[in-house]
């Protein structure tokens, strides 16, 4: 029932997210006589129940906070069966969908439902989402996943490859999404599987011949306003920085992040706020910087927004088509 | 409801543009600088197009439109060696143009005399043929389709000025909604100076359950909801919202049911004191358009009644618009130019939304009754906070954000999401060094969107020439109760 | 000679940049009795001459200033004959080309001579550049720019289609440039041009069909390392932020970027240093920002880097590779 | 001079992967997890191919390469989904692999034992199998190619450790020098904290002219020149490169010729001091590889010998590569996850360079020549930057950039061009206001790139799914002469 309305306290049933570490969060289904392993130490499911959602926990080796999942943090800690879509892309699926409760939604094929569970977020307790998937274990993970984050009620996973037989659909839904190889061989289908009055189609592609085919086959099928679009996360990690002024600066500074003269202790002690961010590189940096305090006793020092320097480069293209009163 | 029905806001739209209108009968408006009566809309199906042919609403039949595409293609790569000065190859004027509109000629009439008067067409590419056609089309020819209006489209509206909307993109707003984890039935507090646009998007996430807490600098201020009225809410819906003042603030952070009374005190206090100061706003507000019309609606929504005549939204919007920096925008024809301007200058006059001549308007309805309602909604407001009844906090506004996000993490449970936008990075940083050394986030992150728009096309397809610079920046996390329970293993 | 070397002061025959604003810069070459009209007012050339490069000059309107061309300047002031590459681009051609004093390059086609300029900075005076272009008139106008710009003994301009005739040259150029609508026509031709001992070749082009064609046909042809990229130029602006604190800011403000409590008279000097960046538009700013202080004292105020709202999208796709020891 | 002679730093590339090494007979080098002599490379024309077949170099056949390119061409789309875990599906161990290898067994072998004893690769798409085959070939085949080193090649030696040279990328770099208007003949002030890749490159594109300042942050402190070894430049270039303390500025603030004798003295001063300081700095060169057969190069270059042990350059380095964002490269199988840490720890160990084993010392030359020439060319420095000689300034550094930009504009000519390179942006922001503020660039802008690799395949065509989130900042401008002179007009 997690998944469905914000809670306050842990029961039995539930799935929580156990949070190790920023790359590192375990979805565990609360069961009785159940322990779950993490690099803290073991954790009892009996001993969760009736805690609050967000407690820290304390294990023998560390601590671990436990936290109502959302599908942002469920995409985080899923368990991969497929290439998964990530929050960015999922975000401006929905938004470009026009989802919202009460929506009816075509989708295919689930994957490891990274996106169904977005989806459905979205448009229960009025909607319905109607996922394909030509994968038979995929499937029955998926049927079971949606049964244990108690959603079963607004989805129905349906064993079939698309591609091939369609969706069987006669102008139920108010919403497709494609994730498949050839997408193009499903628009006519989707066409037929969307409301007389209209509705949005959403196709998501890795390379770009595969959006020119769908895009193709979009405007053939009538559908208008066809946009291909990509969005990429970029991170920012926040430093504390300390620049050498190698020379004298009788420049009065402007407004902005400098107290220049900045000494050691200080600094320290405002360091010692950030170190949580990096552990080790930011002692060795510490180390590093006080050395050269010897000879320059002058440094500029600032946060920095620093863009993190290994980034997500592509995900893949999103093409969004609108099918009016047909 | 798949009609259009009289009193609906709806979209008109036309390739990249939007615009929002209410359907009234014998009412005429602008849009596209063309002006009509609206009357032949209501009861056409959403989704219809139509044309604007001598001035006069036509149903616009879709072959027509599939015709146009199939005129489009042609291969690249051969050369237009010849080419450099397309406007002074033309020999009809503007003014030639013009009389032919005063004569009643169609636009396809119009784009057929254009090009037997192009000294250049015959010997262009059929891509470049291609080109001046869909451009003459689009000028000449007005084609729109009728929508129900949708977050999507509504932001749209603001494509071409999102100064007003503190640089909000689609990216941004839908990560917003996504990341606050906005759904049927939540409690979501939000701060925003976005003209309702991130307020109606919540709302119509929450499927009218749940309760929208929008905080407000003070009581005495107005603030700007103009878009709210596009999506045609039903009253119960509306009857969600709630407002609260962040300087009656005071008044929950004692825990005790007598503050309550105090608490009442507090507000009428301020209330009387926005007697005076809501009287020049009122008064503005006469000529406003046909926002009175909704007036009633935004009572009982528990507000008082908004203005979008925000100046500073509208002087910021201009220097972000005027910005000195290199991206020009590449039209190489100087007509095509004009246009921009033009439509531009439209835009600044009709603020976000379409302009309306004529329809009529009513008088205020009670004033006092109005002032108790806002108050009784104020004091719930209060109480959902105060009992941590919220499931989200949602911060997209002008306002320092770290402040109004300190305070409001105290009455956030813990194992919720919190999404703060900013159009500036700097402030963001602040908000995120204090999390991290209050160690009350986890999975604190900062980031921005990458957004980007390709043309596909045989033959022809990249990422668009022009794109957006920023979007804004965007602060997650889920808040956490940080003591340290004990717990068997 | 001004294109050839840093000059201190101008002369006859120099070409010069007058610079009016921003985006706004006149190339003129200085020549006996002629004067230039700006928005400012008219400057005579001889009144130029002898007075430094970088010199602020006073016309009767305001002043400009005269700049000693570089080819970055020449790029942002020259007559356009075609869409020209930018500075971003061409950078990262020069460099990936490999190119330096004595490098011999053939480019096709000529252009507006954009890139021509940045290639010959780098290679002169001992290197050679082979331009090709298939359009007699801006042949001859290269031509012309390249002799009034002192360079014609570095640069041989010919008149040709390369596509359809060839470079005809044998093995004897570092490095190729293609900027051509059917660049794949080309690489054979390129590749005998280029040196026995190796050498890099780069193409340019706007769609990514013509990427895809050109790459094939370079793989085809032996060429290595084969890479292709984009480059997009993210400019920033400079702006006074001013936030109003709606709430009494009780929380301790980290090392960087506020004076909080900042009153409108301190804020008001700051301001002017920046009132130049953003004229007409900020002094509204201005206006709305005090009236805010009225209800609010305390601001929280920044300078911030905030990236062009409108910026480019896209200007081209650059394929690099190498030809080794052929 | 088109062949290797014995002598020369040459890069071994393959893929995106680069290496340099000094050519020596007898020398053995570590390249890829192999050791070999490179003995046979000497005489061998530059961009030759080679394959280590057993621990020997063997010439390898162009046909070859293009054998294993034609494997990869597939259609997409045919979906795997039975895959899931790719290594649990071979039967070979990775002890079985090195068996093999230890036996001597050829990678070309080794593949197709491994492929035999796949369970799945039968299974796979033609896509999947080529993907296979791609990876298996690059872990157990080394393949490269000996190159001249360029600026380019160099760079790519640091491109999974951007930290060591300040996260400069090639975008950025390639900006510098032609925003720089770098050319033949150019004097150019330099302040650089990028192992001398910057130096280097800067050098390259003077071509034996113009002069080449570096400026240091005092007498006492070594800087790190190590790329400037890679580049085999001629004497004659190296000539033109100079050094100058910023400590020492104050005695070219005065103008008059007294002030040489003045400086002399100062300089005496800073470089008696240095001689205690440089001692420690010696003595560890002695362990730094190869580097102490270059110093007799070096020392004319007028520097003193310069070290790569900069211990805050590698954990700054280590810092921005642990950093917790959320882009995680999609490595899809542990093998090659394992592969890449291995490669990792090779590349901090060798420092930026190849790692030698063996080759002969010299002994260091006489360091009372060395100290006098030192002196000498930081003399003629001094006069330069003092006699407004200078053509452009640029700055690529990890010390604060504004005050060195300030005390340096007042010795540049006007018209000249400035690049201020930083990874952080916010000092640029601050050198940009205090030269809005006094009126002294012309063209002033602050930027960054977007640098985007794609995928180009038949039917695969996209970006790269990993990309460098920054390259840093760049300012440009141009130097002006603010005093107003009326002209003529």
């Amino acid at each position: 029932m997690s998944f469905r309305k914000m809670k306050d306290t842990i029961d039995y049933g539930d799935t929580v997210i156990l949070h190790i570490g920023y790359d590192n969060m375990l979805p565990i289904m609360i069961a009785k006589g159940e322990t779950m392993q993490t690099k803290f130490g073991a954790v009892k499911h009996s001993s969760l129940v009736g805690k609050q959602y967000g407690t820290k926990i304390q294990c023998s080796k560390g601590w671990v906070f436990v936290l109502q999942p959302t599908p942002e943090l469920w995409t985080l800690s899923l368990p991969h069966r497929t290439q998964i879509l990530y929050s960015t892309d999922i975000s401006m699926i929905i938004f470009q969908l026009d989802l919202k409760p009460g929506s009816i939604v075509a989708e295919a094929g689930t994957g490891s439902g990274s996106l169904s569970h977005a989806i459905l977020r979205t448009i229960q307790p009025s909607g319905q989402l109607l996922t394909f998937e030509f994968h038979g274990e995929r499937c029955d993970k998926a049927r079971q996943e949606f049964a244990e984050h108690g959603l079963s009620e607004f989805v129905t996973v349906t064993h079939r490859d698309v591609c091939g037989e369609g969706f069987q659909l006669d102008h139920l839904v108010d919403a497709v999404f494609l994730d498949l190889p050839k997408p193009w061989e499903c628009i006519a289908s989707a066409k037929n599987a969307i409301k007389r009055e209209g509705g949005r189609i959403c196709t998501f592609s890795p390379c770009i011949e595969q959006v020119q085919r769908s895009c193709e086959e979009l405007s053939k099928n009538n559908f208008t306003d066809i946009v291909t679009v990509e969005c990429l996360a970029r991170n920012f990690n926040i430093q504390y920085a300390k620049l050498q002024n190698v020379l004298p600066s009788d420049v009065p500074l402007a407004a902005n992040g400098d107290s220049v003269n900045c000494g050691t202790e200080e600094d320290e002690s405002k360091q010692k706020s950030h170190k949580k961010v990096k552990k080790a590189p930011e002692s060795f940096l510490n180390k590093a910087q006080d050395n050269q305090v010897k000879t320059a006793v002058h440094n500029y020092c600032f946060s920095s927004a620093i863009p993190t320097i290994a980034m997500q480069g592509h995900t893949g293209f999103l093409t969004f088509a609108s099918l009016y009163y047909h | 409801m798949t009609d259009i029905q009289e009193g609906d806001h709806v979209v008109f739209k036309r390739d990249g543009l939007s615009r929002v209108y209410q359907m009234r009968r014998n009412r005429e408006v602008y849009f596209e600088r063309s002006k009509f009566k609206v009357d032949d809309l209501i009861g056409q199906p959403y989704g219809s197009t139509f044309e604007i042919d001598r001035g006069k609403l036509v149903k616009f039949e879709q072959e027509k439109v599939v015709q146009l595409k199939e005129t489009i293609s042609s291969l690249p790569g051969a050369d237009n060696r010849n080419l450099l000065d397309a406007e002074s190859n033309q020999k009809m004027s503007k003014d030639d143009i013009m009389k032919m509109k005063d004569e009643g000629i169609t636009g396809e009439k119009i784009i057929e005399e254009l090009i037997e008067n192009s000294e250049t067409f015959k010997g262009k590419t059929e891509f470049s043929q291609a080109k001046y056609l869909k451009k003459k089309k689009k000028k000449h020819i007005l084609v729109f389709t009728v929508l129900r209006p949708t977050p999507r489209l509504v932001m749209e509206i603001f494509s071409k000025e999102p100064g007003k909307i503190c640089n909000l993109r689609p990216d941004t707003l839908s990560q917003l909604l996504n990341y606050g984890n906005v759904m049927y039935g939540s409690n979501v507090a939000v701060v925003e100076t976005c003209q309702g646009l991130v307020l109606a998007s919540l709302l119509q996430r929450m499927g009218g359950e749940g309760k929208l807490i929008q905080l407000v600098p003070n009581t005495s201020n107005s603030v700007c909801r103009q878009v709210m009225d596009y999506f045609n809410f039903p009253k119960e819906h509306l009857d969600n919202v709630y407002m609260f003042p962040l300087d009656t603030f005071s008044t929950i952070t004692d825990d005790t049911e007598e503050t309550d009374g105090n608490s009442a005190a507090n507000l009428n206090l301020e209330t009387s004191s926005e007697k005076t100061v809501t009287a020049p706003t009122d008064a503005a507000s006469t000529d406003g358009g046909d926002s009175s019309i909704d007036s009633k609606t935004l009572m009982t929504v528990g507000g008082v009644l908004v203005e979008s005549s925000d100046k500073s939204d509208q002087s910021e919007n201009a220097a972000l618009l005027n910005i000195p920096g290199k991206a020009a925008p590449s039209t190489d024809v100087a007509e095509a130019n004009d246009v921009t301007m033009k439509d531009n200058d439209a835009l600044i006059e009709n603020a976000a939304g379409g302009e309306v001549i004529g329809g009529k308007r009513q008088l205020p309805p009670n004033r006092d009754l109005q002032r108790q309602l806002k108050l009784q909604k104020q004091k719930e407001a209060g109480q959902i906070i105060r009992n941590k009844q919220l499931d989200s906090l949602i911060l997209a506004c002008k306002y320092n954000p770290l402040p109004i996000l300190m305070t409001m993490l105290e009455f956030l449970p813990p194992s919720r999401p919190v999404v703060v936008y900013c159009q500036y990075l700097e402030p963001l940083v602040e908000c995120y060094t204090q999390i991290k050394k209050k160690g009350i986030g986890l999975q604190l992150r900062l980031s921005e969107t990458w957004f980007r728009e390709y043309q596909v096309l045989p033959q022809r397809t990249h990422p668009l020439m022009n794109m957006s610079g920023t979007g804004g920046y965007l602060l997650t996390f889920m808040t956490v109760q940080p003591v340290i329970e004990k717990v068997q293993s």
